[in-house]
């Protein structure tokens, strides 16, 4: 372009900006308007216009789920994922949407440092030029591990710089699940799982909601499985000494003893196996697991563990394992099990499937690492390279890393600040995903592309890390890279025969096509031709032996912050664990039997100790784990890694000793018992839950299948009023109201994973400011939507609900009357309408809500640079002394009506979305116009005339409003949770009454 | 007898006697002795309360303004930073400001009570407290009108409730108690001004004269704009008492609806523990009760101070008791009435409230094990002990004989009243509908500031008034003494 | 009242007056806090005078976005250096000396810092594009007739009428004569007030009737039967078949 | 009062001489003009118990207060129509509310108003030597009787109120 100007730099383009928000008659300082220099060009620049591109999304090791960014005045502005992607189709998690705080954190690097001297971008090259000069064959390139051509990228510079070793890191490994891949099928790729197939899953301990595989794809696929239909509901079996999130959603958990989950898949496959014989070789190797013989060890009773595997049998069915909780030292002989279980029920090909094309992944086993340790500790190594990843902080301790570290010149390639970095000889400070180019090829099929969707945040001074990378390689050795100038020449050389062998047409063409569309995806082919190997009979299973004293320490990777990386991103800091409901800390998980047993408090400090160290932490006492065990989940306890995430909580990982899996060289995480001893200390741990129980109050419903099909009455009904006598006619009858529009929204919580992606969506989407620890305590954070988790029942038979609780925009509000200066009312489209600027803060309307959903200013909030320039710049920002609540994303649905009335018509159904529904993976928002009876979401409110007029049958029906007795009459519709038996609790009929 | 003898000083034996309950019947009223006094005698005894103060006054007056002065400096800190500066949250959005101006609102209705409504029924006693109760009036509904101001989040727009013709085309809510509110304090407050401004003009006219007499022509100048040329002449004696009458007719359903409109702002929401019919005479009766516990607060200070056995006599003090016991009586029933429909109306969320209230939180059902005592359960038990079991002594005549015992009764009563409010207000917010949202209050310095600056504000005003204005309606006093008759009494 | 007011002293006139202003005036006539409409100094003298009214520039050759988007756009440096060039190439007006500022921050690659003048608040979506885009024949019959733009280029019935007549006029209906402007300034004093902003979208058919009298007695009499007769009165759906953007939703302009 | 009073008045320090003095004058056709520190049914019932019409007033004006304090509300609810928590536009039983403290509000001021009107009428119409208005005694403890007559009657009406026993009597010639 002229004048040297790329279009993308030019957002300077802000016709309007600034905040301005001040009452009439205070003198305002006249704002400026600039222009922009050069005219972007007209199709591709609108001013308060969102544009849509299509990426990839970083922010996960498994991950290559497909974002669409929406960039206004040409700053990304909202993550949505890429509805063509057949990963995601559309959605994304808590981490993708809060990937928009990784781009702007403030905490970004922004110049190139040496040492702790901020040095220019030349001398920072040089430097780095000169170092590799001088190791060149002693070069250690530590980076995440890879699903695209990144790989081959960094081996083929190292090669060119002088030759080294690249390593990829992970702590959440899936190196175990590969390597008993390849022992039980002869198979170097993952399999596939078909949750949706599968009547009955069975899952040893893997949080595939959180972290394990590719959450969202999991996420969606569990739904899909396991949510009622038809009068129809699938079961799902959690195996494992903690329930985290996956657990919680299962029908029954079994608490194994820590470590044992093998034992029971090869019980059940024993018992399997004697039934049916399948596979001859096995015999000896089931013999020693009969449900009989692992009872005692497992804690599991043999007449379950034989109902089991019946029930695993005769249903199609799967097995799964993997993700941290079974890292322990027997993770491959685990995943073996689990993978022979499924062999012996006949799994294989339906519901545990291979492609046809087999794609190695990456070998992401710890074993690289620890002989890194050796040669780094050796001297044999002089220059490590760490990419975007954070060994101190995530590798345990006992390994010495930081020690290790010491003896060789590091060079840190990251965007954002770590412990690691921090102790870095050179920082390069790196542009994240949504500034540079790049693709991921996570199973064969699927060619996503990343593409920069926005100039770099002005305030950075980074470059792209392969850019850097090619331009230093072409300093040492100019016969490198010749053919290309930066890493998209690479990408698009890459693509080129991406298109050679698929298709024809010309090449440019297929780039804009895949640059539009966010890649190239096809559908998968499976290979037949997968059967268990007599291998698996070499891995001899043997029950972990856990050192030291006390309970079994589980490090439970968190949803938020996985292996620490997400720790300094404010809005899932903010966002509430959803199990615990703790914000900005770490807790220990401890079964409230044992902690009667110890002495032990809720909410009291206690100190954890075994060999390895101490680390204090506030308990949480919650039935969903084993009585032997603790967890502490994964991800805090920063010390360099900005002020969002410095201080808060402890790094659990500090206590595992190093111990490995003996067929990966994996880290073995479940591997050490730890005493807990009582302090007393003054807890500071902040939980937004402000009870636990719903007290029978039906906020989150559930009901059982049986009651769903029988025809049996049911006088669980009692909340609705059995004849509601009406003192007014209905909003509708109003002339001119719901004309054509009538938003409403229904929430099936048999759907609802709890997932809190739909959080973090709301915060990115609605400017809702993250208000800190300190406020959070008191009640005073901003969360429009908020996932709340009840329990239901006692000891094992614990039931955790969530429901999503918003605005439910009611008809007959409670807080739109006691308003006194008509801030909010009802607007013709059946929305809650709360007007900012006409608000003077009586707050009389969140008294009045019984759902509590408004949210107060109770300060003018920041948002530090470069955070601003992530807001909305298609709503206002609220000031001080401003009440708030969702709108159910009202300039989305402006925008809908607006593009429907350019078109000559109105909003058609599904044309508006709320920012919650549209990355809900397992689709559990409907969002819609309930004026119309065909819509989606008036089908799916729709309640059967004759449960409707009697509500003695209302467990008959799934949908129902929460506080039906209050008539307040929400757009809200909730469709029950399914259960297979009912869940009562000590009170469980009775309704938070003293009696 | 000369016309330059009119001030010569009132002999001063009488006062020197010991209290004597046996009054003669036929003279004045028993157990008032002042009515026994001539009209010269009362004329001179409240002129005398307005003479040069003690130094020990202006030390006084000093101690409320800092208070009050902590106040201004807390609400300037809190306009400054915002609302967040105190410890209202999320759920419980109304606090401290709210429970102040529900507790000033309170205290203001007793002066109207004994001003109008005791007029009305003609019961006696009131005549020398009336003006007193009735400036407390004037100060505490002042006081109270600043607290729905400042407790909102931006305070600068806070006219937006008054409706007036705008630029916008936007009206207010009238179906909004708060809207209520704004129509029920200001038509309090300006009724209440002009009902004391009233009964002021024949005393502004004695003070007129007396400035006048000794020669002090700024200050009976000032008096005399609000004696309004008051001549007490017959015509101008028909007109006043008829409107003075007009007024306390007026004032007597306001009494009764501006509190029971403040209580609507708690009983029109849906929110458990405020949702409730008994609100409005259960707020007016504990408006009642505070109000003339209030009264009693500043009376008998000013009583021993001033000396004045002769008019604030011991048969006022008691008669105000047995009204403070009554309407105590009605407050306890009230709380009692609460608990019994929390438990009979089957609600579980009012149930859950009233449960919560004594017991504080609710540990069976909580895995969150033990909390510390929360704040309103302390409020809870103060106001049961204040209000319910501290007046029971009053029972006993010695006791309300008794100026001490009924001194710290009366404080108390004030204390417990203002955290009935408090347990009101905050307690029912604390653990409403949704067991998610139950939350914690513990108010900030900044509130606490602002309630003490709001006793200095109400404390300095009462101070001016005392020595400024004469603080008993002399022209009632005379009213209800004995005439001067030449042939002695008659029957009338 | 006019003789009596004079009997006052000055003071106590101006007091007066403005109570009575304040308590009399019917409710669309005033803001209290005007917007300043004097000229703000530009960094560059522009002239839309000399371009507009003399050269015949139609509004959206420089404003391009104001029929698609919701902000209509500041022209970018290069559309000026489009017709004056660059320094080297001048083309029109070569050595102006207001034009060579133009020049030489084009030369320094820097943008035209203007200062802003119709400044709505932060709290107001104005969509130009619906407005530009506007089916003028939705007005009430007589809308805008009677306008003298002699007299009063600034009432009612002219905006109404100049937003009717559509093209640059529409624009004017806002924006005032810019045409005439050597420095272009706000004419309206309460531009951006919502009452300024409500007076023409009452003209609209169907408006008035569903701000005032389409309320529902609700449960006091033919409640039904009045608010559907009401509606028929209202033109929720336009000419086209679909339903016709609520202009007194608070959610229209404010969210 | 710009008239220059003529007529005769005294000071009386008991009610009783006051009554006695006020029947006699009344029973001669003079309705003298009363002053005394408090107000007392013996002189009203001397004076004949005199009327003040002000409760029409207040009746009247707190009837217009009701007025608008109920169509204020009805109006501003129907004049920009925003339904709240599904109860009517027009509510008529929350305008109570306004309805009452409007009655009260604007019945309270037109008393005052009135009274103030009424008083200034009524001094108007019976005015007061300036002399007695400086005797600065009838606002503490002393009645006093004003008689309005002509030159003629000075004697009369002097000897009447000393009659009765004035501390002092004061003839004004206008």
């Amino acid at each position: 372009m002229r004048k040297g100007l790329s279009r993308r730099n030019l957002f300077k383009f802000m016709a309007v900006g600034g905040t301005t928000a001040v009452a009439a008659g205070c003198e305002q300082k006249p704002e400026k308007i600039i222009p922009a220099l050069v005219p972007p060009v007209e199709f591709e620049y609108m001013p308060n216009t969102g544009y849509q591109y299509m990426t990839t999304c970083r922010e996960c090791d498994s991950g290559a789920c497909g974002m669409m960014i929406t960039a206004r005045e040409y700053r990304a502005q909202k993550a949505e994922g890429n509805p063509n992607h057949p990963l995601n189709q559309g959605a994304l998690c808590a981490l993708g949407q809060a990937s928009l705080q990784t781009l702007y954190n403030p905490e970004r690097h922004a110049q190139p440092r040496s040492g702790s001297e901020v040095i220019s971008w030349e001398d920072a090259q040089s430097e780095f030029v000169s170092l590799l000069q001088q190791s060149a064959g002693q070069i250690v390139y530590l980076g995440r591990p890879t699903v695209g051509s990144e790989g081959a990228f960094v081996d083929n510079w190292l090669n060119e710089v002088g030759g080294g070793k690249r390593i990829a890191f992970s702590l959440i490994s899936r190196a175990a699940e590969q390597r008993a891949c390849e022992i039980a099928f002869g198979r170097s790729d993952l399999p596939d799982y078909a949750f949706e197939n599968a009547k009955l899953l069975v899952n040893f301990g893997a949080d595939f909601i959180e972290t394990w595989g590719h959450p969202v794809q999991n996420g969606r696929r569990f739904a899909d499985m396991h949510a009622y239909s038809d009068g129809k509901k699938n079961r799902c079996i959690h195996i494992g000494p903690h329930q985290s999130l996956s657990g919680a959603r299962a029908d029954e958990w079994l608490p194994a003893n820590s470590g044992t989950e093998a034992m029971i898949a090869l019980a059940m496959a024993h018992v399997i196996h004697q039934r049916d014989p399948r596979y001859d070789f096995l015999d000896d190797y089931l013999s020693p697991y009969s449900p009989e013989l692992v009872a005692s060890d497992t804690g599991i009773s043999v007449d379950k563990i034989k109902s089991l595997a019946e029930e695993f049998h005769q249903n199609s069915s799967l097995a799964i394992a993997g993700g941290a909780w079974n890292n322990s030292e027997q993770a491959t002989a685990t995943q073996v099990a689990v993978f022979t279980l499924n062999a012996v029920a006949n799994n294989l090909g339906k519901t545990l499937r291979f492609y046809e094309s087999e794609q190695a992944s990456e070998d992401t086993s710890h074993s690289q690492i620890l002989q890194l340790l050796s040669d780094l500790n050796a001297g044999k190594i002089k220059l490590l390279i760490v990419d975007d990843s954070n060994p101190i902080h995530t590798l345990p301790k006992s390994l010495g890393f930081d020690q290790a570290m010491k003896k060789a010149k590091v060079v840190a390639i990251s965007a954002g600040k770590n412990e690691t970095n921090q102790r870095a000889d050179l920082v390069i400070p790196a542009l994240t995903a949504y500034e540079s180019w790049g693709d991921a090829n996570p199973r064969p099929g699927i060619f996503s592309i990343q593409q920069p969707v926005m100039a770099p945040v002005n305030v950075f001074d980074a470059r792209a890390r392969e850019d850097v990378l090619i331009a230093v390689a072409k300093q040492i050795n100019p016969q490198a890279f010749t053919e290309i100038n930066n890493y998209r020449d690479y990408i698009y050389e890459l693509w080129a025969q991406v298109h050679q062998n698929r298709y024809f047409g010309p090449f440019e063409n297929f780039w804009i096509e895949t640059l539009e569309n966010g890649g190239i995806f096809e559908a998968p082919r499976w290979s037949n031709a997968v059967d268990l190997q007599n291998k698996v009979d070499s891995v001899a299973f043997q029950t972990p032996l856990l050192g030291g004293s006390g309970l079994a320490l589980i490090p439970a990777p968190s949803i938020f912050h996985l292996d620490g990386r997400g720790a300094n991103k404010p809005w899932l800091q903010e966002t509430p664990h959803p199990i615990s409901q703790i914000v900005w800390d770490s807790w220990v998980e401890i079964h409230p039997d044992t902690a009667k047993k110890l002495g032990i408090a809720d909410r009291s400090v206690v100190e954890l100790s075994n060999s390895q160290g101490s680390l204090q932490a506030t308990v949480y006492l919650s039935y969903t784990i084993h009585r032997d065990a603790v967890a502490i989940p994964i991800g805090q306890g920063h010390t360099a890694s900005g002020i969002v995430a410095d201080g808060f909580g402890v790094n659990v990982l500090d206590l595992i000793p190093a111990k490995t899996d003996a067929h990966t060289g994996n880290l073995a995480l479940i591997s050490t018992k730890v005493d807990v001893i009582p302090t007393t200390i003054k807890s500071y741990t902040v939980n937004l839950d402000g009870n636990p129980r719903q007290l029978g109050r039906d906020i989150a419903a559930a009901t059982t299948v049986a009651a769903l099909t029988s025809e049996k009455e049911d006088h669980g009904g009692h909340h609705r009023p059995k004849e509601i006598v009406e003192f007014y006619p209905d909003r509708s009858e109003t002339a001119g109201y719901y004309k054509p529009y009538r938003w409403g929204m229904v929430i099936d919580l048999d759907r609802c994973n709890g997932c809190s992606a739909c959080v973090v969506a709301c915060y990115a989407e609605n400017n809702i400011p993250v208000v800190g620890k300190e406020r959070a305590a008191v009640g005073r954070e901003m969360s429009w939507l908020r996932m709340e988790r009840y329990l239901e029942g006692y000891q094992d038979e614990t039931e955790t609900r969530f429901a999503p609780i918003m605005c439910q925009q009611c008809s007959n509000a409670g807080c739109e009357p006691v308003c006194p200066v008509y801030a909010t009312y009802h607007n013709p489209e059946g929305l809650n309408a709360m007007i900012y600027n006409r608000c003077v803060g009586t707050r009389y309307c969140s008294n009045n809500c019984i759902y509590k959903a408004r949210r107060y200013n109770w300060f003018d909030y920041e948002f530090p640079a470069p955070l601003d320039q992530q807001l909305n710049s298609g709503i206002t920002t609220r000031a001080v002394g401003v009440m708030e609540k969702c709108n159910f994303c009202v300039h989305r649905l402006t925008e809908a009506k607006y593009a429907a009335r350019d078109l000559g018509r109105d909003v058609q159904d599904g044309e508006a979305v709320t920012a919650c529904q549209q990355t809900c993976a397992n689709k559990a928002i409907t969002f819609g116009n309930l004026a119309d009876p065909n819509s989606k979401v008036s089908q799916l409110a729709k309640r059967k005339p004759d449960v409707l007029a009697d509500p003695d049958k209302e467990n008959r029906d799934r949908q129902y409003e929460i506080f039906p007795e209050m008539n307040y009459k929400p757009a809200v519709t909730y469709l029950r949770k399914v259960n297979h038996q009912e869940v009562a609790g000590l009170y469980g009929n009775e309704h938070g009454s003293a009696h | 007898m000369a016309s330059t003898t009119i001030l010569e000083t009132v002999e001063d034996s009488s006062r020197s006697l010991p209290f004597r309950e046996e009054i003669d019947e036929h003279r004045g009223h028993p157990g008032i002795r002042a009515t026994t006094f001539s009209y010269g005698q009362i004329n001179d005894d409240m002129l005398e309360m307005l003479e040069k103060p003690h130094p020990s006054y202006f030390l006084l007056v000093l101690g409320f303004l800092s208070a009050l002065l902590l106040g201004a400096v807390s609400l300037a800190i809190q306009v400054d930073v915002g609302i967040g500066n105190s410890g209202i949250s999320h759920p419980i959005a109304w606090g401290f400001y709210i429970t102040d101006f529900v507790f000033w609102i309170g205290i203001g209705h007793a002066g109207t009570l004994i001003s109008a409504v005791f007029y009305l029924t003609r019961a006696p006693w009131r005549t020398a407290i009336y003006r007193s109760a009735e400036a407390m009036t004037v100060f505490a509904v002042l006081t109270a009108g600043l607290f729905p101001l400042l407790h909102t989040g931006r305070p600068w727009l806070a006219y937006w409730l008054i409706p007036y013709p705008n630029e916008r085309y936007l009206w207010v809510n009238f179906k909004s108690p708060l809207a209520w509110d704004v129509f029920a304090v200001t038509t309090y407050m300006s009724v209440s001004i002009m009902f004391f401004l009233l009964g002021l003009v024949p005393d502004m006219a004695i003070l007129r004269d007396e400035a006048k007499r000794r020669g002090k022509i700024l200050q009976a100048k000032i008096y005399a704009i609000f004696a309004m040329s008051w001549r007490g002449t017959n015509h101008q004696w028909i007109h006043f008492m008829r409107g003075y009458l007009i007024f306390a007719g007026l004032a007597t359903p306001l009494v009764f609806s501006v509190h029971s409109i403040v209580s609507w702002d708690f009983a029109m929401a849906s929110i458990p523990g405020w949702h409730t019919t008994i609100f409005a005479p259960y707020f007016v009766a504990g408006a009642i009760f505070s109000g003339l516990a209030m009264v009693m607060t500043v009376l008998i200070p000013v009583r021993v101070v001033f000396r004045l056995e002769d008019y604030i006599s011991n048969h006022v003090i008691n008669k105000v008791c047995q009204v403070i016991l009554f309407t105590s009586m009605i407050v306890g029933y009230a709380y009692a009435t609460e608990f019994f429909i929390a438990w009979y109306s089957g609600s579980p969320y009012e149930r859950a409230v009233f449960y919560f209230r004594p017991f504080g939180h609710m540990a069976t059902w909580s895995l969150t094990g033990d909390q510390p005592v929360s704040f309103p359960l302390l409020a809870f038990y103060l106001m049961i002990f204040c209000n319910v079991i501290a007046p029971i002594p009053l029972w006993r005549k010695k006791v309300r004989n008794n100026l001490v015992a009924v001194w710290i009764i009366c404080g108390l009563i004030n204390v417990g009243m203002w955290f009935e409010r408090f347990n009101i207000v905050g307690s029912s917010l604390q653990r409403d509908f949704h067991p998610y949202n139950w939350g914690e209050y513990w108010p900030t310095l900044v509130e606490v500031g602002i309630t003490i600056g709001s006793f200095g504000f109400f404390f300095t005003l009462f101070a001016l008034f005392m020595k400024a204005l004469p603080p008993m309606a002399i022209m009632e006093l005379k009213e209800a003494a004995e005439p001067p008759m030449r042939k002695g009494h008659h029957e009338h | 009242m006019r003789s009596y007011l004079i009997s006052l002293r000055p003071p106590t006139q101006a007091i007066v007056t403005g109570v009575l202003i304040f308590l009399l005036s019917p409710m669309n006539s005033f803001a209290i806090f005007p917007i300043s409409n004097e000229p703000k100094e530009q960094p560059i003298a522009f002239s839309h005078k000399l371009h507009v009214g003399q050269n015949g520039i139609a509004c959206q050759y420089c404003h391009l976005y104001a029929r698609r988007s919701h902000s209509s756009g500041i022209p970018p440096v290069s559309t000026c250096v489009g017709c004056h060039g660059p320094h080297g190439q001048e083309l029109v007006q070569a050595d102006h000396p207001e034009v060579d500022k133009m020049r030489d921050l084009w030369a320094q690659e820097k943008s035209i810092p203007w200062i802003k003048l119709h400044d709505i608040p932060d709290f107001v979506r104005f969509p130009h594009k619906q407005h530009i885009n506007a089916d003028a024949s939705r007005f009430i019959d007589g809308a805008g007739n009677g306008c003298d733009l002699d007299a009063d280029p600034r009432s009612l019935s002219c905006r109404v009428m100049l937003f009717r007549n559509g093209g640059d006029q529409r624009c004017q209906s806002c924006h005032g004569s810019v045409q005439e402007m050597e420095v272009a300034y706000v004419v309206d004093q309460n531009f951006g007030g919502m009452g300024w902003c409500m007076q023409c979208h009452l003209q609209v058919e169907g408006v008035i009737e569903r701000k005032r009298a389409m309320s529902t007695m609700a449960g006091w009499n033919n409640a039904k039967e009045n608010d559907a007769h009401r509606e028929s009165q209202a033109y929720l759906v336009n000419k086209r078949n679909y339903h016709t953007p609520n202009m007194l939703d608070c959610y229209t302009c404010h969210y | 009062m710009s008239t220059k009073f003529s007529g005769v008045w005294g000071t009386f320090e008991y009610l009783d001489d006051t009554t006695e003095a006020i029947e006699e004058l009344r029973k001669k056709g003079v309705e003298p003009t009363v002053l005394s520190p408090c107000p007392r049914h013996e002189i009203d019932h001397a004076l004949g118990e005199p009327q003040s019409p002000l409760p029409f007033i207040s009746l009247f004006f707190g009837a217009i207060g009701c007025t608008i304090g109920y169509s204020l509300p009805a109006w501003t609810a129907s004049d920009w129509v925003l339904p709240v928590g599904g109860k009517p536009v027009v509510a008529i039983t929350p305008f109570t509310v306004i309805g009452f403290e409007m009655t009260i509000l604007h019945a309270a001021i037109f008393t005052l108003l009135g009274l103030t009107i009424l008083i200034i009428i009524e001094s108007l119409k019976n005015p007061i030597p300036k002399a007695a208005r400086e005797y600065l005694r009838f606002q503490r403890d002393r009645f006093g009787i004003v008689v309005r007559c002509e030159a003629s009657q000075y004697q009369l009406y002097e000897d009447l109120l000393k009659k009765y026993q004035a501390e002092e009597v004061y003839v004004e010639k206008g």
